[in-house]
């Protein structure tokens, strides 16, 4: 009658403690589900933010040279205001660097207008200097002034200002791609800390007669830690490969010419999505280890 | 083996027990009576540390149960075979698997040969595959006697475990626990079958305690 | 010993049906949880959906006028010609509209060029006509034989077509956002479907004493469906102001300039979130009551 | 009232019971007795519909029990107060509503002063507020019985209904079961203890009936 050691076991020794845990139910289904989904969200919340990310980069580039500097001058005057107006940009904060046109370059902008027979030399064309801000952008009005003593003859035009909203939009897109993130991490977490609690309170039955029996706590608590963190991972694994299938499958995401503005993963960015399911795994590891110690306090 | 000393126990309300002092020594035999509602299965889950004692000393196997960590409660579970009187099961594992659960939570392989044996003796030979849904109350009953003594424990503390048999399966489930008592298990029983203990006290010394106002008291004689 | 009718009642009326269903545990709190979260990303989502949908219809309205005519001609050609290539124009498919502009249109447009005191009228400045596609586009390779051939002075420039990209990238957005929303709406079901039924089987027991006891079904299932629907609704209602508040708290999201390009809703567009608690309570009622019916079904 | 006839039933292996045949006619007194795992249970199951025969003819209260909709078994166990072996609660409530759980399914508002009174004839009248978790063994049973009579149903199935509670409480709970005899009601207790049936049969006609080798038996003399 005592437990001798040799024979066949009952349990085969592999499997033996799983064993314990009760092998399916909805909770289980539960935890796996909503690691699978938030793991799918998190991915295409991530390939957003991304290419939000890129969106804006892009634009940020095209858009800088957002200014001109225009001085329309006699022809005597024109090399010494553009040296004096060049000064004045360089002092000016904000500012991340000018530079005066070639003619060959005013012609080119000018092409578009006048085609490309017109002899740009014969006409009393204004001196161009672009100016290419840096990402704080400079103060209008104050430079205006200051190139209104210097070089009487140079205008500020920054008309092209407008595009500034754009590079916004792009970026606060971004900022909105990793708040979501954010949040759907957050939810993830919860909804596997939840559904790990609700799936030991369905067992709470389970662990009682396992302490009854002589169980340790750290035993019942690895029965269930090593099942639920399992879930959490193979159910994140799943959503984050489907995630990685829809967001490739995306149309127009493998198409050559938008692949700036397209959804997906660039190149090391599809590494990005394969740490989704191992912090699933390490939530569900901490909520299921957490939750079941405290099913156990409850116990004598 | 299990020693109580003046222990006071309620529930929260006014006290169920008073003053109890009980010695169960190696190799005793104890039957544990009373009304129902008087404390009995109180009493015993005192014995395994399900409860601990409001005030007095209760000392387990030479060690003071107020000092014992939760592995050492552990380690008393494997030394004390209890069957409860609501059985409880894993519902997902067979009634074999159920039996054989204390040598498997413990790190012990389990001897088929052995199983069987004792499956066979509670007359649940042909059962081994059946789920706990499946058994009728008093198999539930022979199954958990059974997972009380298979890690054949020190002591086993078995409450009812006779209240949904026949009169021949109780005797042979009595006969089981004196077997194990001869081999120098200590034994307690609670029981309402006054036929069960007489039996008993035909073939070994047994101890009948029981439990009146709140109090213990030994009733030698009265039987 | 019979059920008199008489005398206070151990239920009280009200909340009898009610009594029957365990109040809490992790499920509940799962369910109302489940309901919440999701609730708030699909404001969030919803929020973002709009926004971009907003984002797409102001680039593309604003970079519709992306191609120009240009008539470099002799002064006596040139209004024969600029007729021509507008009826040219105006039978080509994909052209919303082609107006030829004024002189002042002209002038207003080279002004950051040369500044307001420029003649323009004494220079050899091109007639221009202003094209407007309408979504569809057009073919500009078979435009441009056709121009030639009907007014061999113009020049279709259509190089101001680098600014799709952004339109179209707007747009992808938008098509993602509403992805993301049906996602959303998918995950919100199941996980309320999950979560259900994840309570339901952990109530069982609970159904089986109330059949046993003498509970019709259509009393069980009531109990339960009453119960699951609120939690599905509360938990939304709960989830979607939350969605609404931070929307609102967003920065940028009211200031005055940005509100085009800002995320938030716009006017009877704060209509749309409210729509996400019925929908939750709809899935929670559908999901309960067959969850529920499915238990009551495997019991006599 | 309920009728049994040419019986066959077994759970998916071979039948447990075979040509069962029993009428339990208005007002009668029956005992169901057998060893454990006989099939007790099993046939009591087949008089309230939880389980369905899988040949032979089942009358309940004149209706056939396979022309029987989900709504008609819930009505039916409106008419028959059954206490079950493992006495099931709903552990949320106290032992005051559950007892009144009948009432409160059926629609009917339930009279506290009748609560009271058969709270305290079955000795749980200091238990009311207690929550199922919170009683003995025999406490629990005697909520099932307790349970099983609130509605004064025409037929009263109780299944071991004293097998944790001592002598002086089992006769207690039959003086209940024989006093609703004595008002008309029909009565069937399966039960392994001799000692009760023959304190029955003292007061009231009580017939046993016994299963032995998958068959029912009419046991009349041999007590
Ligand atoms: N759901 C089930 N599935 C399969 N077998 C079952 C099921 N329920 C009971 N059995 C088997 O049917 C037999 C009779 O069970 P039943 O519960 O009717 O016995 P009983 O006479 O009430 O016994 P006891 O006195 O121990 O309560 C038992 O051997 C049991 O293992
Ligand atoms: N967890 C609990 N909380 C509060 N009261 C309890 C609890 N468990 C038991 N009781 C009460 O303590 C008393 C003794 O219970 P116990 O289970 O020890 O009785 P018992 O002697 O085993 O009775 P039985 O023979 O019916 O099994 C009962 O009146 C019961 O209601
Ligand atoms: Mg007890
Ligand atoms: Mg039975």
């Amino acid at each position: 009658m005592s437990g001798g050691t040799q024979g066949r076991a009952v349990f085969s020794a592999e499997t033996a403690a799983d064993r314990v845990v009760p092998p399916t139910g909805f909770t289980a289904r539960l935890t796996l589900f909503a690691a699978a989904a938030m793991a799918f969200l998190a991915v295409f919340a991530l390939a957003l933010s991304l290419a939000t990310g890129r969106l804006a980069d892009r634009w940020a580039s095209e858009l800088a040279r957002t200014a001109t500097v225009r001085i329309s001058t006699t022809q005597d005057q024109r090399v010494a205001q553009t040296r004096a107006a060049l000064k004045v940009l360089e002092t000016t904060p904000g500012i991340a660097s000018a530079r005066a046109l070639s003619l060959e370059e005013e012609q080119a902008l000018l092409e578009p207008w006048f085609g490309p027979a017109m002899p740009i030399a014969s006409l009393p064309v204004p001196q161009l200097i672009e100016v290419i801000e840096d990402e704080n952008g400079y103060e209008a009005e104050g430079l205006r002034l200051r190139l209104m003593a210097e070089a009487p003859g140079a205008v500020l035009d920054d008309h092209t200002r407008w595009r500034r909203p754009l590079v916004q939009a792009a970026e606060r897109l971004r900022t909105m791609g990793w708040i979501a993130l954010a949040l759907i991490a957050a939810t993830t977490g919860a909804m596997i800390t939840l559904a790990a609690n609700a799936a030991l309170s369905a067992n709470a039955q389970v662990i009682r007669v396992l302490r009854l029996v002589g169980a340790r706590d750290k035993f019942i608590a690895a029965a269930f830690v090593r099942r639920f963190t399992l879930r959490a991972f193979s159910g994140a694994v799943g959503g984050t490969l489907l995630g990685m299938l829809a967001v490739f499958m995306l149309p127009g995401a493998s198409a050559e010419g938008s692949f700036l503005t397209g959804l997906g993963f660039q190149g090391l960015h599809w590494l990005w999505p394969l740490s989704v399911p191992p912090l699933a795994g390490a939530v569900g590891f901490l909520a299921t280890r957490l939750a079941a110690l405290r099913v156990l306090k409850g116990l004598m | 083996m299990i020693e109580l000393k003046d222990v006071n126990y309620g529930y929260g309300g006014a006290d169920l027990l008073v003053g109890a002092s009980l010695s169960l020594g190696a190799g005793s035999f104890h039957f544990l009576t009373g009304p129902s509602g008087a404390g009995k299965t109180t009493l015993l889950k005192l014995c395994y540390r399900e409860l601990q004692a409001s005030s007095g000393r209760i000392t387990l196997f030479g060690q003071d149960a107020r000092d014992m960590g939760r592995d050492d409660v552990s380690d008393l579970r494997r030394r004390v075979g209890v069957v409860h009187q609501d059985c409880q099961f894993l519902d997902h594992l067979s009634l074999a698997e159920n039996v054989a659960l204390p040598l498997l939570v413990s790190g012990h392989a389990s001897d088929p040969g052995n199983l069987k044996e004792l499956l066979g003796w509670v007359g649940l030979g042909d059962q081994a595959g059946s789920l706990p849904a499946e058994l009728s109350g008093g198999e539930r009953q022979r199954a958990a006697l059974a997972r009380a003594v298979i890690m054949s424990p020190d002591v086993v503390i078995a409450d009812e475990p006779t209240g949904n048999v026949d009169w021949e399966m109780s005797q042979r489930l009595l006969q089981l626990l004196i077997e194990l008592n001869r081999m120098g298990k200590t034994i307690i029983i609670a029981t309402h079958d006054m036929n069960l203990i007489r039996a008993a006290k035909a073939q070994v010394s047994a101890r009948v305690v029981r439990i009146k106002d709140r109090r213990l008291q030994i009733a030698g004689a009265d039987l």
